[in-house]
């Protein structure tokens, strides 16, 4: 096995005891609860609101504009990540860059908020 | 600069073209003014062409006169070089006659839908653009004037021509620019492979005196005769020659008289003329190789042209079909590939243009009176307008080729010039030709003759006896036609100056005019022909 | 961290240089659209409704003059005077400057210009939002300018990006017709799978040549003499399916005449000019420039193509009859022919493209300028019966719809009869004579489409003679001064360089391409 | 053991691609394309491109398939179109045909030829250096981290490429707000089209289907249609139940 995946089992081992561990907690609390089912008790919890109708419901079209939002800054955080972390070496070149970079997001970002998306009514 | 020789072939081509822009800016209400600024601008075009015939030097009628060479569009090497001779002149003396008339015919009958604004300005633009393909001496520019023709002609008759206008003008329009498509695939082919450089020129031209004067040698055979091919098909289509016809009876059929008199007189003549012109002086070479199949399709055409008019009921789609026989003799006298010949078809195309744009003049009249063209139901024309009845029945005479009439001197010469065409040519077949081209001769008396009897003999038909609209020839008919008869009975009289005029231009654009000692390849046997022409070649090649 | 970025690293690495004279056009556009969106998102309620037009045109202008320096000094040979003429590239060679980017900064800057005083009266009209149009639009030509420009293939992709999505959004603009919708997801739909085509087609390149850098992957293909070329093989055909795409060539056209009609019109205006000239920068500075010396391997699949796109074009357009699904397989049909110029693979048939573009660029706007105004309120009454007798209406409409017409269809005086003939040249002088012969009988059958629409303007519906109904049709029809100005333009473009185009195709000629290093 | 993980890898990225396209539900549908996207994460890593599996996993099977269901939620699941009508006769063997012979070309390139990726990179730095494994079992770790490598392309060669991102996600963003905005006014009336001929036969057409499949969901629906829609849903379901 080679060097790189054997640093791998490691997370494996950790991952194995963590799902092993949740299913210890879950399982001995199942012996020591009492029982006593009732309808209401079965109800998918929503915030206190009786659920209606089928989980597939249609969702709002501005979900959409929100999830565009944190796929922009996303991928921004995926440009800034492999500059962060050699900063010293790009200089003001780099700063500059990044810089606008994120000055034009920013305006994308500030263009939708005057527009009014961002605000739920 | 003098201006008798740089510029006065242009102020007469674009003269029409301005007096189209001042026609259309004349109101719309103005009709007397636009009719007469419409006139004006086309006779002083004709005094143009006037003091062109009388300045013309017939002495040196072989060599191009008025010449100027500008530039254009350096970049694919395209002048404005324009020029006229000896072939030339005669074109542009019927182009400069004929568009008048047609002008003065129209102001006394205007055909519906009226707007005399947009007819007269067309027919103006339409002159420009004759005018311009028979001064072109450049390859791009000839063919920039050879399509602006295409577009007033495709309107006149889809505005202001008969019910099935619509298919007409665009079976018109689809065929002629097919033809013009493959003969730009052709002319661009002879740039690329031509070497001007030969006879002092660049080496990739499009001036045509470069490209006749013999640049054009060093191009391998089978390319040359794509080339022809190509070009074959362009002017073929204009012509029209045989299986490339059947737009011609439509067009001419639909559209307004004078469209049919334009089209007749001189839209037909640019496909001749560009063989004249163009294929056959270029490319001679391959001119001969396929001289005995365009001579099999003008006599097909001869003898196609006869019988579809002996199978029409209508008069007018009668004259399109003898269009068709009459250019046949033409083609065949142009594929004897000798002056005789050619001078022959050139004669033949004036002749043609006067005679058939007459018989459509006078359909046109037929028709306001009538209302009718059927055959069937005219009649007794000597009778009801006895002038008219006679003038129909001169030039049909002159139509079927009567001797002391000018079409006599365009259809006789041909058929004897394919008793004995150039060496190079098999004789035999050509006097085959001969045989089949003068029993069109018969047959064109035939229906003419027969569409006479229809017409003009026997009694008017009972419905229209006593009609007060079916008058004798009025003044503006007078004025339109006077001319033409006169020219049609003078030519046949006395031929003699148009021959000469076009004689020594018909021989020069036989010669292959290469290096000094030229041998004459076309009047050699076929072999040692061929061998002629490929001895220069060699020449060429070694030559550099 | 302001001392840690001064104190010099030791493992510095070295920035490139930016050559900001060389990138000015694509920053006036590009930073005018973004100033735009701040301007709008700062003061929306304040801006009257002449001013994002305006702004636009000026914008537009702007990147236009900015060329024009640009323009002498790369056409200009290097001089003891003035070392630095010729063409230069900056960025670590990603963005090149020459003669064949500047023309086409020119181009989209003039097609700017056009396209928003076109927009103006139509966006009121239709009411639609002005400004993201105008920034959609701005942002998009910085993509076409991108593409013409990238020395690299990922600059192209990114270029190709920007171009696209901005016109997707733009064609779906028309919010309340269902059509438009359609149009701009199909495209969305079909251009996205052409970008991942594209992708592909960079991936499998860089795996054969090593680098994504044109000027480096024409440096590997004429050093190195590969035994086994599949990998290279494989990824030019995926680039080519991705421009072809975005030119409709066919087979890849099938989105065209669905988003040609769906789309507003002014946005189609757009895409016949901006994004077809963009797609064919970007195909000769990939093809031609960069696999150059791979031509022979690449010219029988664009001669293929090309006698694809020029017959479907040009015999399916016969059976329409909506003026603009007509017009978008003319379009393709341009295509064909803007691809017989491709595949001479020379300098010349370079040349002649450039000159096509630029032609078909000023007669396509004009012609959907007159649709627009045409077909009136709606933008959905587009049959050729809906426009029938437009020019005995409005004449002045008529004609300039004749002019370009007839120019589409090469008819002589007109600049499009001299780019036909120019790429005809170009075949005929790379011996393609079977290639320029079917291009045009093509012509001829293409001709036949346009006759029909000058047939339905000056022929068909009911004759109008009660002068005060004439009145009330022409008033049906109102020019605004805007589309009245690129009508004048676009007419006198199409017609001045058809009676003297010796300057536009000496201009096409010395915007020849070249691979810089900077 | 890379091996055994590649084709782990390649067999889960291969079902889930399977999956995306014959999941009738189009949540599994998204849901099966997550585990493609990991599948890719993880040959990233086993080609020691870490950065770019974090990527992966951050990026795509978190941001971008959110933004998929989001979509799927909205265009909402329970109105499934009808896809079983085929628009153009005989058009699913084609599609099978077309794709066999796509597969049948990839795998004759990629087989033929997997060994021949001929180019070099060119330039020396951009090399993104590998561990090497040496012969006695030790491995050389890799010079610099391959996230540093990145950077740096980043803020050289391909730093116009970057700022130009910039400039593409906010074209995104004001397409996605200009798109999502409510239309002002009333929709304008489908146009009264014939179907094209293509698809006039062979099944009758109703008007509104023919116009535009997408215009379904705002306009009338077919009750009948639904039910069928319906059932063919219950059906890929319980297909899905069996499998």
């Amino acid at each position: 096995m080679s060097e790189f995946l054997r640093s791998y089992l490691t997370v494996a081992i950790f991952g194995a005891t963590g799902c092993l561990l949740v299913g210890a907690f879950v399982g001995l609390s199942a012996l020591v609860r009492p029982t006593r089912p009732q309808a209401q008790k079965y109800l998918t919890y929503e915030s206190g609101v009786d659920p209606v109708g089928t989980g597939w419901s249609q969702s709002n079209i501005r979900y959409y504009v929100f999830a565009l939002l944190f796929v922009m800054f996303d991928v921004e955080a995926v440009f800034i990540f492999p500059w962060a972390t050699r900063l010293e070496a790009y200089g003001y070149f780099g700063l500059v860059e990044m810089a606008i970079f994120i000055f034009i997001l920013a305006l994308g970002l500030f263009y939708a908020w005057r527009k009014g998306v961002l605000r739920w009514v | 600069m003098e201006f008798d020789n740089n510029w006065l072939l242009s102020v007469m081509t674009f003269v029409p073209l301005v007096g189209a822009a001042i026609v259309m800016a004349i109101p719309k209400a103005e009709e007397e003014l636009i009719k007469w600024a419409a006139l004006i601008t086309s006779l002083v075009a004709a005094g143009l062409g006037v003091f062109l015939l009388t300045d013309f030097n017939y002495d040196n009628a072989g060599e191009l006169q008025y010449v100027a060479d500008a530039q254009w569009i350096s970049v694919i090497n395209s002048r404005y070089i324009i020029g006229v001779d000896g072939i030339a002149l005669p074109m542009i003396a019927l182009t400069l006659l004929v568009v008048p008339l047609c002008i003065i015919y129209t102001m006394g009958h205007f055909p519906e839908p009226r707007n005399p604004k947009a007819l007269l300005s067309l027919i103006l633009i339409l002159e420009t653009g004759m005018l311009g393909t028979f001064i072109a001496q450049d390859l791009i520019l000839f063919f920039v004037f050879f399509e602006v023709v295409l577009l007033p002609m495709f309107f006149m008759i889809a505005v202001w021509g008969g019910d099935d206008r619509r298919y007409a003008s665009l079976k018109f329009f689809l065929y002629t620019m097919f033809g013009s498509a493959l003969m730009l695939v052709s002319f661009l082919a002879m740039y690329f492979l031509a070497d001007g450089t030969i006879v002092g020129d660049e080496a990739n031209t499009f001036s045509m005196i470069a490209l006749s004067d013999g640049a054009t040698v060093g191009i391998a055979r089978t390319s040359q005769l794509w080339i022809f091919a190509g070009m074959f098909v362009g002017f073929g289509v204009k012509v029209p020659m045989f299986p490339f016809h059947t737009w011609l009876p439509d067009a001419h059929t639909q559209a307004p008289t004078v469209g049919s008199v334009i089209l007749a007189a001189v839209l037909l003549k640019l496909g001749t003329y560009g063989f004249i012109r163009i294929a056959i002086p270029m490319l001679p070479e391959a001119a001969a190789a396929w001289a005995p199949f365009i001579g099999l399709l003008a006599v097909i055409g001869i003898i196609y042209g006869a019988l579809g008019c002996l199978a029409q009921t209508d008069m007018k789609r009668l004259i399109a079909f003898s269009s068709v026989a009459h250019m046949g003799f033409v083609m065949l006298g142009i594929s004897t590939l000798t002056d005789f010949g050619i001078n022959a078809a050139v004669f033949g195309m004036v002749a043609h243009g006067l005679i058939t744009g007459m018989l459509f003049f006078i359909a046109g009249s037929v028709k306001d009176r009538y209302h009718t063209l059927d055959m069937a139901r005219l009649g007794g024309l000597l009778i009801s307008a006895p002038r008219m009845g006679w003038i129909l029945g001169f030039c049909a005479m002159a139509s079927l080729g009567l001797p002391g009439l000018a079409g006599f001197w365009g259809e006789f010469p041909a058929i004897l010039a394919s008793y004995n065409p150039a060496a190079i040519l098999p004789e035999a077949t050509f006097r085959g030709y001969m045989v089949v081209a003068a029993l069109g001769t018969v047959l064109a008396a035939g229906y003419l003759l027969w569409m006479l009897q229809k017409t003009a003999m026997g009694t008017p038909k009972d419905e229209f006896v006593d009609n007060p609209e079916i008058t004798d020839v009025k003044t503006y008919e007078w004025i339109a036609w006077a001319p033409l008869l006169a020219l049609i009975l003078a030519l046949g009289l006395y031929p003699k100056p148009l021959f000469s005029t076009t004689d020594d231009a018909v021989v020069k654009s036989l010669q292959v005019n290469v290096m000094d000692d030229v041998p004459d390849c076309l009047n050699l046997d076929t072999d040692q022909g061929e061998a002629c022409f490929d001895d220069l070649r060699e020449q060429f090649e070694a030559a550099g | 961290m302001l001392n840690i970025l001064a104190q010099p690293p030791t493992d510095a690495i070295p920035t490139p240089d930016v050559a900001w004279s060389g990138l000015m056009p694509l920053l006036i556009l590009s930073g005018g659209a973004v100033l735009l969106l701040t301007i709008v998102s700062l003061a929306k309620d304040f801006i009257p409704r002449w001013f994002t037009p305006i702004y636009t045109v000026l914008i537009g202008i702007a990147t236009g003059v900015a060329a024009i320096p640009l323009w002498l000094r790369v056409t200009d040979t290097p001089s003891a005077a003035d070392p630095n003429n010729g063409p230069f590239a900056t960025l670590d060679s990603s963005f090149g400057v020459d003669g064949f980017s500047v023309f086409f900064t020119m181009l989209f800057a003039a097609v700017v210009v056009l396209v928003a005083l076109l927009a103006n009266d139509y966006l009121r009209r239709e009411d639609i939002d002005g400004p993201e149009f105008y920034v959609l639009m701005m942002l998009s030509a910085s993509g076409g300018i991108v593409m013409a420009s990238a020395n690299d293939l990922i600059v192209m992709f990114l270029g190709l990006e920007i171009l696209s999505i901005a016109v997707y959004v733009m064609a779906a603009m028309h919010s309340r017709r269902i059509e438009s919708q359609e149009a701009g997801m199909k495209y969305f739909v079909l251009g996205a799978l052409s970008s991942a085509v594209f992708l592909y087609g960079i991936a499998l390149t860089y795996g054969a040549t090593g680098s994504t850098n044109l000027v480096e992957i024409r440096e590997f293909l004429s050093n190195v003499i590969l035994l086994n070329d599949a990998l290279l093989l494989a990824g030019f055909a995926l680039l080519l399916v991705g421009f072809g795409f975005k030119v409709a060539a066919v087979p890849f056209h099938s989105w065209t005449p669905d988003v040609y009609q769906g789309a507003p019109t002014p946005v189609v205006g757009f895409m016949a000019s901006a994004v077809k000239a963009a797609a064919f920068a970007g195909m000769l500075r990939v093809f031609w420039l960069t696999f150059g010396s791979y031509r022979t391997d690449w010219q029988p699949v664009i001669y293929g193509l090309a006698i694809a796109t020029l017959l479907v074009g040009s015999f399916v357009a016969i059976v329409q009859t909506d003026v603009k699904r007509m017009l978008a397989y003319s379009s393709i049909s341009h295509a064909g022919y803007l691809l017989v110029g491709v595949q001479a693979a020379t300098n010349e048939g370079t040349a002649t493209v450039l000159f096509y573009l630029a032609a078909y660029a000023f007669m396509v706007i004009g012609s959907f300028t007159v649709i627009t105004l045409a077909t009136g309120p709606g933008d959905a009454k587009t049959s050729l019966t809906d426009i029938a007798g437009l020019a005995r209406t409005r004449p002045v409409l008529g004609i300039a719809l004749t002019v370009f017409l007839l120019g589409q269809a090469g008819v002589p005086f007109t600049s499009g009869f001299f780019a036909k003939f120019y790429v005809i040249s170009a075949a005929a002088d790379a011996n393609s004579y079977g290639l320029a012969i079917v291009a045009m009988l093509a012509a001829v059958v293409a001709a036949f489409l346009y006759l029909r629409i000058m047939m339905a303007i000056w022929l068909d519906g009911d004759e109008v003679a009660d002068p005060t109904e004439l009145a009330a049709a022409k008033a049906g029809i109102p020019v605004p001064w805007g589309a009245a100005v690129v009508l004048v333009v676009t007419v006198g473009f199409t017609l001045v360089f058809g009676l003297w185009p010796e300057p536009m195709i000496e201009m096409a000629r010395d915007a020849v391409p070249a691979l810089a290093i900077g | 053991m890379e091996a055994i993980v590649f084709f782990v890898s390649a067999a889960i990225i291969l079902a889930g691609g399977l999956g995306v396209i014959v999941l009738r539900n189009p949540v599994h549908a998204a849901l099966s394309l997550v585990a493609t996207l990991f599948g890719v994460a993880v040959l990233f890593i086993d080609m020691e491109a870490y950065f770019l599996a974090a990527v992966q996993v951050i990026v795509y099977a978190g941001a971008i398939v959110v933004l998929f269901l989001f979509v799927i939620m909205l265009v909402g699941v329970d109105k499934a179109e009808d896809i079983y009508a085929e628009p153009i006769i005989k058009q699913r063997q084609f599609a099978a045909l077309a794709a066999a012979g796509m597969l049948i070309l990839v795998a004759l390139v990629g087989v033929a030829f997997a060994g021949d990726v001929t180019g070099q990179p060119s330039n020396e730095d951009m090399t993104i250096s590998r561990a090497i494994e040496n012969p006695d079992g030790t491995t050389t770790p890799a010079e610099t981290s391959n996230i540093n490598q990145l950077a740096e392309a980043l803020f050289t060669d391909y730093v116009f490429a970057f700022e130009i991102t910039a400039l593409l996600l906010t074209i995104a963003v004001v397409g996605a707000v200009v798109l999502a905005r409510r239309p002002k006014g009333d929709l304008q009336p489908l146009p009264d089209v014939e179907p094209s001929w293509a698809l006039r036969k062979p099944r009758a057409v109703t008007p509104t289907e023919a116009t535009d499949p997408s215009a379904g969901d705002d306009a009338d629906q077919d009750p009948d249609e639904t039910t069928v829609d319906q059932a063919a849903t219950d059906g890929a379901e319980t297909d899905e139940a069996k499998a």
